[in-house]
């Protein structure tokens, strides 16, 4: 019989008989598969019988945290996911905006946490990998990476290796791509010694006419795989990537895929060729729980059954089971469904970019995902009921008490205001970040207009004079302190960061890092947060269209602070007509926006002077937020500004430290107002501010226009020669603060 | 001038010379795929950057191997100027047209900023319209670009007026500070012994126009549509 | 006292530089080539001048630096 | 019949990988450490049955792709 024949004979029977041998089940086995005790009498009632073995995996993998969001589903579905700008929200490989004249941008963020921290360089290059697949499988050219990182403290004996490992395995991987990596955010905190966060984002391009999406719909369709071949790569790795680490987790060494940036490009080209044509009814990548979550998903989407040969598989090893094919997690493969007849014209374009093309299977009218191996039937499945079943927790929770309220008279006072800022510039939190994005190419494609180092980036859109900016964010000691704050703040920062480059904030990604859900003070941090972003993103108009969850992020019953990642994107309509944080011209006359109370409750001036971040966390106003933000890019668009700037860590000085260093200029600063201790005023973080400088000429009337729209204004000094002149205070040159803050990271790495 | 681009699996500068040479020549090149086996009659032959087979083994040296590398070489040395950047640069190396290899930066690490570089002469197909002497802005973005000779093939290649572009200051003072890999005598940039053959580790194209931050690299292209007009 | 460490791959693990390499050298006309994995050399030289002393501190280089044995395996061999 | 080919830098040329091992290793407290090169392994099996044969065609594999002999050293070494 020929392997097409083994396929088609399932029509003369029914479907019944086609029962594939029950594993011999014991409650060591169920454990291994990371289900629990309830979870597998669920199985048995759905199933009616005992599953196979490849079945049990199968289950084990939908049903994993990473796969099913059974604890976190329940609140994302509280999300604000709509918008006119929303092309296609949550639940497809990535999500889709519009941004006019028939362009999308398609942009998602995941996490690569876990095989980031057991093996950093192909962790993390493979999270690259993982997350770039997810945008060019809907259509998109990848235009921007950027990656949000967190380690634990810089003298913990791991994180030199981990970051030395991490940033080069970002970097190996995007680069070889050729995607310019363009921005991020690195954080070090003694609580993520032994959770590293690994978090990769990917904004692509596509004709909006021209988006792939997963539902396999039609019968009698070929199931066709592509690209590299499978091998015994990271079996287990959903469950694995949501399970809590131990002591032994070191020892027990699971599987850690290599990545292939070579064979990803050459996939990357390949299917873009293929998208031109009309060839393509669906198309997913096989990232997590491969085979097994892509044609799922596939048939599931589009209403249909699967059957799949796993003989037909392009395999790298010998003797692999339908088990280990089913759930390998080998990367740089993608399942696609095709239109009859497409075959030989797709399988010319995948040969002369030298990769692995096979029809494994079809589709079917039976609603089944029916496995054959080798002349047996492995697994014989619902779609309909693996898709839908997982469990979904509503864990309980006990939510973060408040915290007091910080004042300057909390803190021991310094005596130099100076001497602060250059301890804050040169230290691990504020210090240049150039040793990490040096190693990324950020420029190949030749769009790059704002490269790492500003506020967001922005890349133009090819062939126009648009621009795409980017960023990420979040204060995790904002969301420790105050889940809901915190929550607020991550998102309100991306769209700070967006606006003060010049562009319309338009949607979000992000990647929620939390500890253990089932402790309930984790998931009161989780659904904090949650409010804190929903409420936010209504409050500005500014939805999520893709998102990524990683629990368990949890050693030794120490969970990580939360760590909820925004990435956030907006859209430049002419790039002659944006800002960046760099002082442009001496006598150019500085002006802050927003209110300054002084809130150091959690501030980084706080941690240098006490040791450690306490209190309340600054507040978060949505209405004035949105309100400063329009101003400010009403005051961009309308070229009044030379220079934005947004206030967040570190606060105002810290800010104006940043346009100083960018631009080599130096400043003369008024003294802080005589209502405010000074301490506060410069190092206080409060939010809904922003710097901006402007012309002396149009001081006047930027302050009236900004007086008028009733928004705190003040005149604050002036740009001037090379030092910061701060009234009543030490000056500074600006060559010698660039100096310390350019040496942290390469002192520390080297 | 009619240009063609040589195409390797995993280039990914092909697409970025290609909008340079038609920004600037106003013709688009052709763009040739590594498969072929000739290279259309062309003024100027180039070999992008990017990640040539994954920079695997060696950069460039499986690209060196390509069925079209013959017919470049032969067209090469039949006096068809080519010019080789970053990884098309290490392409030219491996497959023997110009002197020397470049070996893994100094630092181990990959190298992504702007860079200065010394012209060090304006009378070649590639520089004529720099001035003498001139110092230009163009970023670097390689792994491999730690340029690397024999001491004799060094001093001949110094002594016969080799050396295109040096690593220096903004300045143009040439010292180990600004040599951003480790590359001996600070090269970025050589010719073979014709100044028909040029390849360098920086990137022109990528500075064409102010908003990516400079323009410095157009002289080179405006340079060669001179010469071939 | 010196010592020649060998990192190569696991099996099972991917290795894209040899599959790369079987390609290239198919690609030139080499028939029969099969199996093609890449490894790391390094070769390095110990003040130590006792052999078991130096081995085992090698051996210690490999676990903490020089091979990640999540992915890769490691020999040692000391020479002279 | 399988071949294992060193390839390691010559003599005189820098080694600036060897290097950053040498400085890891001293960062690590491994003291006395020196002349770290690094190197790779290539291995490979080829369809042929008579070992000079095959060892002739390895030579050819190393001259055209795998060494470049500009930097490079290499040695083969025949097993089974
Ligand atoms: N891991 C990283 N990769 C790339 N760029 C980074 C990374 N970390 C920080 N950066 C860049 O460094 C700059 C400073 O980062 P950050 O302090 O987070 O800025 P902000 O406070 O304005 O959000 C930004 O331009 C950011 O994109
Ligand atoms: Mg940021």
């Amino acid at each position: 019989m020929s392997e097409k024949e083994i396929m088609n004979n399932e029509g003369g029977m029914s479907q019944k008989d086609l029962i594939p041998e029950p594993v011999e089940i014991t409650d060591a086995l169920i454990a291994e598969h990371g289900l629990s005790g309830d979870e597998y009498v669920h199985l048995l009632e759905i199933l009616g019988r005992v599953p196979s073995s490849t079945e049990l995996g199968i289950f084990s993998v939908m049903w994993s945290e990473h796969c099913s969001y059974k604890s976190s589903r329940f609140h994302l579905k509280k999300l604000p996911v709509d918008g006119p700008q929303v092309i296609q929200g949550p639940g497809e490989n990535a999500g889709v905006v519009d941004l006019g004249d028939g362009v999308a941008a398609i942009f998602k963020m995941e996490s690569h946490n876990h095989p980031s921290y057991i093996e950093p360089f192909q962790g993390a290059a493979t999270g690259v990998g993982g997350i770039m697949r997810d945008v060019f499988t809907m259509g998109a050219r990848p235009v921007a990476n950027l990656n949000a990182l967190r380690f634990g403290e810089p003298d913990h004996a791991k994180t030199r290796h981990l970051v030395n490992g991490v940033v080069a395995g970002i970097a190996a991987y995007g680069n070889c791509m050729g995607v310019p990596t363009v921005g991020g955010e690195t954080n070090f905190d003694k609580r993520y010694n032994q959770n590293i966060l690994v978090n990769a984002m990917c904004v692509g391009l596509a004709d909006t006419d021209k988006i792939f999406y997963s539902a396999a719909k039609g019968v009698g369709l070929p199931v066709v795989y592509v690209g590299s071949k499978t091998g015994r790569d990271g079996i287990h790795g959903a469950t694995m990537a949501s399970a809590e680490f131990d002591d032994e987790t070191d020892e027990k060494r699971p599987t850690v895929q290599v990545g292939d940036p070579f064979t990803e490009k050459l996939l990357l080209e390949a299917c873009l060729e293929l998208m031109n044509s009309d060839a393509i009814i669906a198309i997913q990548d096989m990232g997590a729980a491969g085979l097994t979550s892509s044609s799922v998903e596939m048939a599931d989407k589009g209403g249909v059954g699967f059957t799949m040969n796993l003989d037909l598989v392009p395999q790298r090893e010998d003797g692999m089971t339908a088990y280990e094919m089913m759930l390998s997690e080998s990367q740089e493969r993608m399942l696609m469904v095709l239109k009859p007849g497409s075959e030989p014209a797709a399988k010319a374009i995948f040969d002369k970019w030298d990769l692995d093309f096979a029809v494994i299977g079809e589709t079917t009218d039976t609603g089944r995902l029916i496995v054959h191996h080798k002349g047996e039937v492995e697994a014989n499945l619902e779609v309909a009921t693996l898709a839908d079943s997982a469990p979904e927790y509503q864990r309980p929770y006990t939510k973060t008490a408040k915290a007091e309220t910080i004042t300057a008279d909390d803190i021991p006072p310094t005596n130099n205001i100076t001497e602060t800022l250059i301890k804050l510039m040169s230290g691990p939190h504020l210090s240049s970040r150039r040793w990490i994005y040096q190693q990324y190419d950020h420029m190949v494609m030749g769009d790059t207009v704002q490269r790492p180092g500003g506020d967001a980036a922005v890349v133009r859109v090819h062939g126009t004079n648009k621009g795409l900016a980017s960023t990420t964010d979040v204060t995790p000691r904002y969301c420790y302190a105050d889940p809901y704050e915190g929550g607020k703040q991550a998102v309100v920062e991306t769209w700070r960061n967006l606006t003060a480059v010049g562009a319309t904030p338009l949607a979000i990604t992000n990647c929620l890092n939390f500890g253990n859900p089932t402790r309930p003070e984790i998931m009161g941090q989780f659904v904090g947060c949650l409010e804190g972003m929903g409420d936010a993103c209504r409050a500005l108009s500014y939805p999520i269209v893709s998102g990524n969850v990683s629990l368990y992020n949890e050693t030794n019953g120490v969970g990580i602070p939360p760590t909820p990642a925004i990435g956030g994107i907006g859209l430049i309509d002419d790039i002659a007509i944006q800002a960046s944080l760099v002082f442009k011209t001496e006598g150019d006359v500085i002006i802050l926006i927003g209110d300054t109370q002084g809130q150091l409750g959690q501030s980084l001036y706080q941690e240098l002077q006490t040791g450690d971040f306490a209190g309340a966390p600054p507040s978060v106003d949505l209405s004035t937020e949105l309100k400063h933000g329009d101003m400010v890019r009403r005051l961009i668009t309308a070229q009044k500004v030379s220079a934005v700037h947004d206030v967040s860590d570190g606060g105002l000085l810290v800010a104006i430290a940043d346009m100083a260093i960018a631009s080599g200029l130096g400043a003369e600063l008024r003294a802080a107002p005589d209502d405010i201790a000074a301490e506060a005023y410069w190092f206080g973080e409060d939010q809904a501010r922003y710097v901006v400088t402007v012309p002396a000429e149009n001081k006047d009337a930027v302050l009236t226009e900004l007086q008028t729209a009733q928004i705190p204004a003040n005149e604050i000094g002036v740009v001037s020669g090379s030092d910061l002149i701060i009234e009543g205070a030490d000056s500074l040159a600006i060559t010698q603060l660039t100096e310390r803050f350019e040496a942290y990271l390469p002192n520390l790495l080297a | 001038m009619r240009s063609s681009v040589i195409v390797f699996p995993a280039s990914n500068c092909d697409r970025d010379i290609a909008v340079a040479l038609e920004q600037i020549s106003g013709s688009k090149p052709d763009m040739v795929w590594h498969g072929e086996t000739s290279v259309p009659s062309s003024d100027l032959i180039v070999i992008p950057g990017g990640f040539s087979f994954g920079d695997y083994l060696r950069s460039g040296a499986m690209a060196a191997q390509s069925p079209i590398m013959k017919d470049v070489i032969s067209k090469a040395k039949a006096g068809t100027p080519v010019l080789g950047i970053c990884n098309g640069f290490q392409v030219l190396v491996e497959s023997g047209l110009l002197p020397g290899a470049l070996m893994r930066n100094r630092d181990i690490k990959f190298i992504c900023k702007d860079v200065f570089l010394n012209v060090e002469r304006n009378d070649t197909i590639f520089t004529r319209k720099y001035a003498a002497g001139e110092t230009v802005k163009y970023p670097v973005a390689h792994h491999d670009g730690n340029y690397f000779a024999s001491p004799d093939v060094l001093a001949e290649i110094e002594d016969n007026g080799q050396v295109a572009f040096r690593y220096a200051s903004e300045d143009g003072e040439v010292s180990e500070a600004d040599n951003p890999n480790g590359s001996l005598n600070n090269i970025a940039g050589i010719y073979n012994k014709e100044l028909s053959v040029l390849g360098l580790m920086p990137h022109p194209e990528r500075l064409i126009s102010a908003e990516l931050g400079g323009s410095d690299g157009v002289l080179m292209f405006e340079s060669l549509v001179e010469a071939f007009a | 006292m010196k010592a020649r460490i060998t990192v190569t791959l696991k099996n099972g693990v991917l290795d894209p530089q040899g599959k790369a390499i079987e390609h290239a050298l198919s690609g030139l006309g080499f028939e029969g080539v099969d199996e093609v994995r890449q490894g790391k050399m390094i070769e390095l030289s110990l003040a130590d001048t006792d052999k078991t002393v130096a081995e085992a501190r090698v051996k210690e280089m490999c676990e903490k630096l020089l091979a990640n044995t999540v992915i890769e395996n490691y020999a040692i061999e000391m020479v002279e």
